[in-house]
């Protein structure tokens, strides 16, 4: 298990809480909070050690695109970034239906 | 005619054992159970140098006997020939599996088995460990292998084998490691002869 | 084939069950609420921790769902999920009890106990359980396994007390998974890579031709919404915990020594010829039996010698004022799984028989006559005819009687001098109001062997030993125990084979004042949890959760 | 002038003359079960070319043991020919002194040990083939001295039944029973009549009835259970973007998660899209469960198999309208004609595979495992003989070309990451390093990148087939090869250009929506759903039984 933590400078404020997933083997939770500073923070607790230079390209990707902005508090049972990006791309719908 | 080392001999008289210091209890004990020894390498007139096993794996000890005094004598590949006698329970050892795989791969030489498996085939007592080492001895090589050849034979044999094997070329009395031979650290090899080690260029000489 | 609840995580099927925007999720994800014990042994937690708590309408009545998300942990309760269920089934109680309908159903996903919160597991699932049993009185408490999982362990105990149980065919129930059978009694006696066995024993149909579940419905979200409401509105019990003299007499019929097929139980099953089961109290005899801790302490506190029984397996007496009671080991027993003093197929039926006798009697009294419980459980029976019977039924019963005793009056101490492992300790301890045990070190307390527990979790003997030691969560000792606060009292100058005056006077004090200590207090397990050790260290997520609950419920 | 004397027959004496030598264990073609080692060792003699019937499925697994406890003074230095290394004797044989050399196809459960033999000199192989290959060669300068099959049953004559597993046995046979070489079968039963002949008793010299039946594993039986959410995503990427765009008509699905997601979604996703009755009613394919419930949703016209599958006997014998069905109601397949069918008569091959290498090489060759490709080299690759035209085949004919001709789509579906997280895409190849390690000639590689024409991820498609130089077809690749290394050289910049060219499709090009990839999506969910579909017909082995 490792915590990983990461800073997005990022634009579009959510006002909604997400929670999208299941931390089931290769799969994981994301839990979006709103804040109101202009970054989003990422709290990650993986059960696959050594992958933090993944977790930043995908999530550097991610943000590149959607530039999300609140605190995500990632629970992650050994997800690929395949899942990851799916999962991600859930918030987004959760996000659009709602809003 | 000369006994080559490691065969092994029956005594005739357990007894007439002859050494430079007193005999220890456990080599009485050892040849009261067995009255087996092992040829040392070394200079052969009426008498034979040899060395008594004991059931410790660090009880070895050195004596001489006369050659009257032997009754009958064991090749190497004497042993080999008796593994089809080993009860079931024996041969599931990792040192026997090991010898079971490996006695197909071998049959452009003349060779056999040296150390306590040897011992346990010819004499039927129990000497083998889950630990135990299988010691090979090719005996007379037909013709000088090469470095790479010798190298390729030994990862095929070292591939076959689950326990740590020891193969010694032995040529007459003298005797190397095929091991050192094949990966050829260096570029001379350690020969034991007759006098003691010494470094040769071509160990096949 | 398209519209299945099994395919639905835990969180989906609480609300594909209720109608459509009435679901209210209570202490979910965003109140950062994880399990404490979890992150500390390197395992990553859930926000939720495995448990869902949704309230809503299901065609129009007033429901509160507890879903279990078995694919994380595998479903098992831990300290954080468990004490969700026992708040969220407190309010329901209380709700009920103000004339205000609301009616539980919980989804059963769920190995049992999370093994590494072993110890809260435990607790959670006797606290569970009480609830769930008091809650029968006003509501049918309805149970749903739609599968994967299934319902094993602690839980599956839970299983039976429930008024009714729906299930799809991808179910199985049972008190031991095979694995933990195959580990602890051998692959002879359970075989747990043959799917078939598996399936044709613990599977629905079968638990379903055998009374172990009610209905077997198509894994469709729509038929389980219909089946509900129908079970709500014709409020269906199976009284399933109390078919103690059925099962008595299905239990004479049976050859121990026989592994039965399915068919032949099932035939058994349908030809019951029912008769009343009593036990007589225990009597001194002539013939000194194997010693045991339980049998040990039955006999100094009754002071009756060699003491006998009609079941050689189940010791109980009146002396003083006092109903004890013991289960100890009986090295000839033709069932061969209970000789070391496990709870088997019988011994959770007896013991259920001689409480529902005591309550019988005394149910007009005033002053109804406490209950002293003698603990020395290693397990419950792990045996192959154990499962296909369905021991976790037996158990079930066993724990009903002793919740109905309680929640009628009958102040109910366990006295710990032996083991207290497992199912065998929900069946025969935990279901008392206050635990007094001995601070010796061969006692055992935990919810599974060390073997199994390592072979479940992946762990080597050594890894689990480790973890065990560093996380009172999971300890094995008596004194780690102690940390939970879960213990009225821990006596500590007596030694599990004392025989001495001077401890049996220390014992009984402790007994004693344990009884007195119960004078107008609640009937509830509430101690476990409010006493000054746990509110302080032991249980302090448990009471967190409460906290939220009371803010979050209306 | 040749002498007058020379023996044009020396080969047939030679036969004549091992048969006689065992004549007091043969019984008009019959031998002992109890003979059957003393049998080989007289009927084997050392440098024999040996086949030995260990196809995918179906083992000839009393042969192969047998064979594995002959003396090896009498028998040595065999040189064996396997289309697959399966079970643990196969290699037994080469270290117990027996054997020493070895072509095969495929080794993939004993692909780690394989390795380890060949770089440690006990086994020398000769080559690597593919099936379709190595059964070739049978018939060129490997013809057999002796071959060792597998049959379900023979007739007190000596006629023989294969039945649904026939596999590759009529190709070994015939490659011996007419070049001197001698067939030894081994039988799981003797009958007075069989259900048809599939084997004349012409073909046949020897018959053993074995101890148990041969070997038989369900090889091909993948459980929907485990098919995951971006499986489905690129299974609806693939029907849309590759199946329906190239109207493509018949194929042949790899075996995988993947692919049984496409079979899965054909009845649902596939029917939304309109699309039964136009796209790929023809199948050279094992009979892989995953496909009932198209079967019976009316999308497959036929399916010719290579093999069987354990547990759909029943389901197939009553629906010969769909498969190769004998009078006697049992399936044929036949995996020689299965390949030749793979190579000339499909529009496509849908695979996976382990890695990618920038250029689009694959490879299933990972660090330390020498596992072979079987068939995947051939249904993966564009036979340039061919020269009968059809609508897909024609979509991907070069427009600026007026002598080009069509081609075959290789397709192959893979997660940017592997389960444990490793990246599919690479810059090299392991294979690269196990040829190094194994003196192989030729790095393994399973499809050439020439080959590949479409690589889909969970990214998106690369039409590579439509990319016109090295470099484009790299940045294809690495457009959808997410955040492995190859593909963080991409940026939306180029993946923008791709796509405009039509070189690269994102779910959204092909409108594909990421979030209707639930599994609610499958036609089945679980193997008990396959058995609803098939009415019961379908009988899964009981290692995937999940329901009471």
């Amino acid at each position: 298990m490792e915590k990983l933590y990461f800073k997005f400078t990022t634009t579009q404020p959510v006002t909604k809480f997400v929670h999208v997933g299941v931390v089931a083997s290769g799969d994981l939770e994301i839990i979006l909070r709103p804040n109101n500073h202009s970054y989003s923070t990422l709290n990650i607790i993986t059960g696959s050690d050594g992958f933090k230079s993944t977790w930043s390209n995908v999530l550097s990707r991610f943000f590149d695109r959607y530039p999300l902005q609140g605190d995500f508090e990632i629970n992650d049972f050994g997800a690929t970034p395949g899942v990851v990006n799916l999962r991600l791309s859930q918030v987004m719908e959760v996000l659009k239906n709602e809003q | 005619m000369e006994l080559i080392p490691h065969t092994l001999i029956k005594l005739k008289n357990k007894d007439l054992i002859y050494a430079d210091t007193s005999v220890p209890a456990w080599v009485k004990k050892s040849l009261e159970i067995s009255s087996y020894s092992v040829v040392r390498r070394g200079f052969q007139s009426e008498y034979i140098p040899v060395g008594i096993r004991g059931f410790k794996k660090n009880q070895r000890f050195a004596a001489c006997i006369k050659k009257s005094n032997i009754e009958s004598t064991y090749l190497p590949s004497d042993a080999l020939k008796k593994i089809d006698t080993v009860p079931n329970t024996r041969l599931n050892l990792p040192a026997f599996q090991s010898l079971l795989k490996i006695r197909n791969h071998l049959s452009m030489f003349e060779w056999g088995v040296g150390g306590s498996l040897q011992f346990e085939l010819i004499t039927g007592i129990p000497m083998v460990t889950e630990k135990s080492d299988l010691d090979l001895l090719i005996t007379c090589p037909p013709v000088p292998l090469s470095h790479k050849e010798a190298n390729q034979l030994l990862k095929k044999l070292q591939f076959l084998s689950t326990v740590h094997l020891d193969i010694q070329v032995l040529n007459h009395q003298n005797g190397f490691s095929l091991e050192e031979f094949a990966l050829q650290r260096n570029k001379t090899i350690l020969v034991k002869t007759m006098v003691g080690p010494i470094l040769m260029d071509d160990p096949w000489i | 084939m398209n519209n299945s609840l099994l395919e639905l995580n835990a969180r989906e099927r609480a609300v594909a069950l209720l109608d459509k925007d009435t679901a209210q999720e209570l202490i979910g994800p965003f109140d950062n609420i994880i399990s404490p014990h979890l992150i500390p042994q390197n395992i990553v937690p859930e926000s939720d921790d495995g448990v869902i708590i949704m309230k809503g309408q299901l065609k129009h009545l007033n429901c509160v769902i507890i879903s279990i998300e078995g694919s994380f942990q595998g479903g098992g309760i831990g300290e954080v999920g468990g004490a969700k269920i026992v708040s969220a089934l407190e309010h329901t109680l209380l709700d009920n009890k103000n004339g205000e309908k609301v009616y539980p159903l919980i989804i059963f996903d769920t190995g049992g106990v999370r093994l590494q919160e072993a110890n809260y597991g435990l607790l959670s699932i006797s606290e569970i359980q009480n609830m769930i049993i008091e809650l029968k009185q006003y509501v049918p408490v309805i149970g749903l396994i739609p599968g994967r999982v299934g319902s094993f362990g602690g839980m599956s105990i839970t299983t039976a007390l429930m008024s009714y149980i729906i299930t799809t065919d991808k179910a199985r129930i049972g008190l031991n998974g095979p694995e933990v059978i195959e580990q602890e009694a051998g692959a002879r006696e359970f075989d747990s890579s043959d799917k078939n066995l598996i399936w044709n024993t613990l599977g629905a149909k079968q638990r379903k031709a055998t009374g172990i579940v009610d209905e077997v419905i198509d894994d469709d979200v729509d038929a389980f919404r219909s089946t509900i409401a129908k079970t709500i509105l014709e409020k269906k019990d199976s009284n399933r915990d109390q078919q103690v003299n059925f099962y008595l007499s299905l239990i004479e019929t049976l050859d121990p020594a026989h592994m039965l097929t399915t068919q032949e139980y099932t035939n058994l099953y349908r030809h019951v010829s029912v008769h009343d089961h009593h036990l007589n109290s225990a009597i001194p005899s002539d013939y000194p039996t194997i010693t045991s801790r339980g049998r040990h302490w039955f006999e100094q506190l009754t002071q009756i010698k060699n003491a006998h029984s009609d079941i050689p397996t189940v010791l109980h007496a009146l002396v003083n004022g006092y109903e004890y009671i013991s289960i100890v080991p009986d090295k000839n027993n033709n069932f061969p799984r209970v000789r070391h003093g496990e709870v088997g197929l019988k011994e959770g039926y007896t013991v259920a028989n001689v409480i529902n006798d005591l309550i019988d009697r005394d149910k007009d009294k005033k002053t109804k006559t406490p209950i002293v419980i003698i603990v020395d459980v290693p397990s419950q029976a792990y045996g192959y005819n154990e499962e296909l019977v369905g021991i976790h039924m037996s158990l079930a019963a066993s724990v009903s009687a002793y919740a109905r005793a309680r929640q009628a009056g009958h102040k109910i101490i366990s006295f710990i001098p032996g083991d207290a492992v497992s199912g065998g300790f929900l069946a025969h301890g935990l279901q008392s109001n206050r635990l007094i045990a001995l601070n010796d070190s061969s006692i055992t307390i935990q919810a599974m062997s060390k073997e199994s527990a390592a072979r479940i979790t992946n762990r080597s003997l050594q890894e689990l030993e480790q973890a065990t030691k560093n996380t009172p969560a999971m300890a094995y000792d008596i004194k780690n125990y102690q940390k939970l606060g879960s213990l009225f009292y821990l006596i500590s100058n007596v030694k599990s084979y004392d025989s001495s005056d001077y401890a049996i006077n220390i014992v009984k004090n402790a007994i004693n004042s344990a009884i007195s200590d119960l004078e107008n207090k609640p009937t509830d397990l509430s101690f476990r949890y409010n006493n000054k050790i746990a509110k302080e260290s032991g249980r302090v997520a448990t009471n967190k959760i409460r906290l939220l609950m009371d803010k979050q419920w209306n | 002038m040749t002498n007058k004397n020379h023996n044009w027959a020396s080969q047939r004496d030679e036969k004549n003359l091992r048969m006689a030598n065992a004549t007091s264990i043969i019984n008009n073609k019959f031998v002992r079960t109890e003979n059957a080692k003393e049998l080989l060792e007289t009927l084997i003699q050392p440098n024999d070319r040996v086949v030995l019937e260990g196809d995918n499925q179906k083992q000839a697994s009393f042969l192969s043991e047998t064979l594995a406890s002959v003396d090896c003074a009498r028998i040595h230095d065999l040189h064996m020919i396997m289309s697959s290394v399966s079970r643990p004797e196969h290699l037994d044989i080469f270290e117990n002194g027996i054997a020493t050399k070895l072509d095969f196809s495929f080794a993939g459960p004993q692909s780690n040990r394989i390795s380890k033999m060949i770089s440690s000199g006990i086994l020398k192989i000769g080559d690597i083939h593919t099936y379709l290959e190595l059964y070739a060669r049978l018939f060129v300068d490997l013809t057999p001295n002796v071959v060792l099959v597998a049959a379900d049953k023979a007739d007190k004559q000596g006629n023989l039944y294969t039945g649904y597993n026939t596999e590759e046995t009529p190709v070994i046979i015939e490659s011996a029973a007419f070049k001197n070489g001698i067939v030894i079968v081994q039988v799981s039963e003797i009958v007075d009549k069989l259900p048809r002949v599939d084997i004349p008793s012409d073909w046949v010299d020897i018959i053993i009835q074995s101890d148990k039946p041969y070997q038989l594993e369900p090889l091909f039986t993948r459980d929907p259970q485990n098919i995951t959410e971006l499986q489905i995503l690129m299974g609806m990427m693939a029907i849309r973007g590759i199946y329906e765009k190239h109207h493509v008509q018949s194929v042949n699905h790899g075996i995988g998660f993947n692919t049984a997601a496409i079979e899965l979604l054909l009845p649902t996703y596939g029917n939304q899209l309109g699309l039964k009755g136009k796209i790929v009613p023809y199948w050279e394919v094992n009979p892989t469960p995953t496909l009932i419930p198209a079967i019976e949703n009316g999308w497959i016209k036929s399916i010719h198999s290579f093999g069987g599958e354990v547990g759909m006997e029943q389901y197939i014998s009553a629906r010969p309208d769909v498969f190769f069905v004998g009078k006697d109601g049992t399936m044929r397949s036949n995996r020689a004609y299965g390949q030749m069918a793979g190579q000339y008569a499909l529009d496509m091959f849908v695979g996976s595979t382990l890695q990618i290498d920038k250029y689009g090489n694959s490879s299933t060759v990972t660090n330390g495992r020498l596992s072979g490709f079987g068939g995947a080299p051939n249904m993966g690759s564009n036979p340039t003989g061919r020269r009968h035209s059809s609508t897909a085949w024609q979509s991907l004919k070069p427009t600026d070309n007026p002598l080009a001709k069509g081609q075959k789509l290789v397709v192959q579906i893979v997660e940017t990451y592997n389960s444990a997280k490793k990246p599919v895409f690479v810059e090299h190849l392991d294979a690269e390093k196990v040829q190094k390690e194994a003196n192989l000639e030729n790095v393994p590689i399973m499809i050439y990148s020439e080959d590949t024409t479409h690589i889909v991820t969970e990214e998106g498609i690369a039409y590579l087939y439509k990319t016109n130089s090295m470099t484009e077809r790299q940045e294809a690749i690495e457009a959808i090869a997410g955040v492995t290394p190859l593909g963080l050289r991409s940026n939306a910049k180029k993946l923008n250009q791709l796509r405009n060219k039509g070189i690269v499709a994102l779910p959204e090009d092909l409108k594909v929506n990421r979030l209707a990839a639930k599994r609610s999506l499958l036609a089945a969910k679980n193997m008990e759903d396959l058995v609803k579909w098939s009415k019961g017909l379908y009988n899964p082995p009981a290692k995937f039984r999940s329901w009471s």
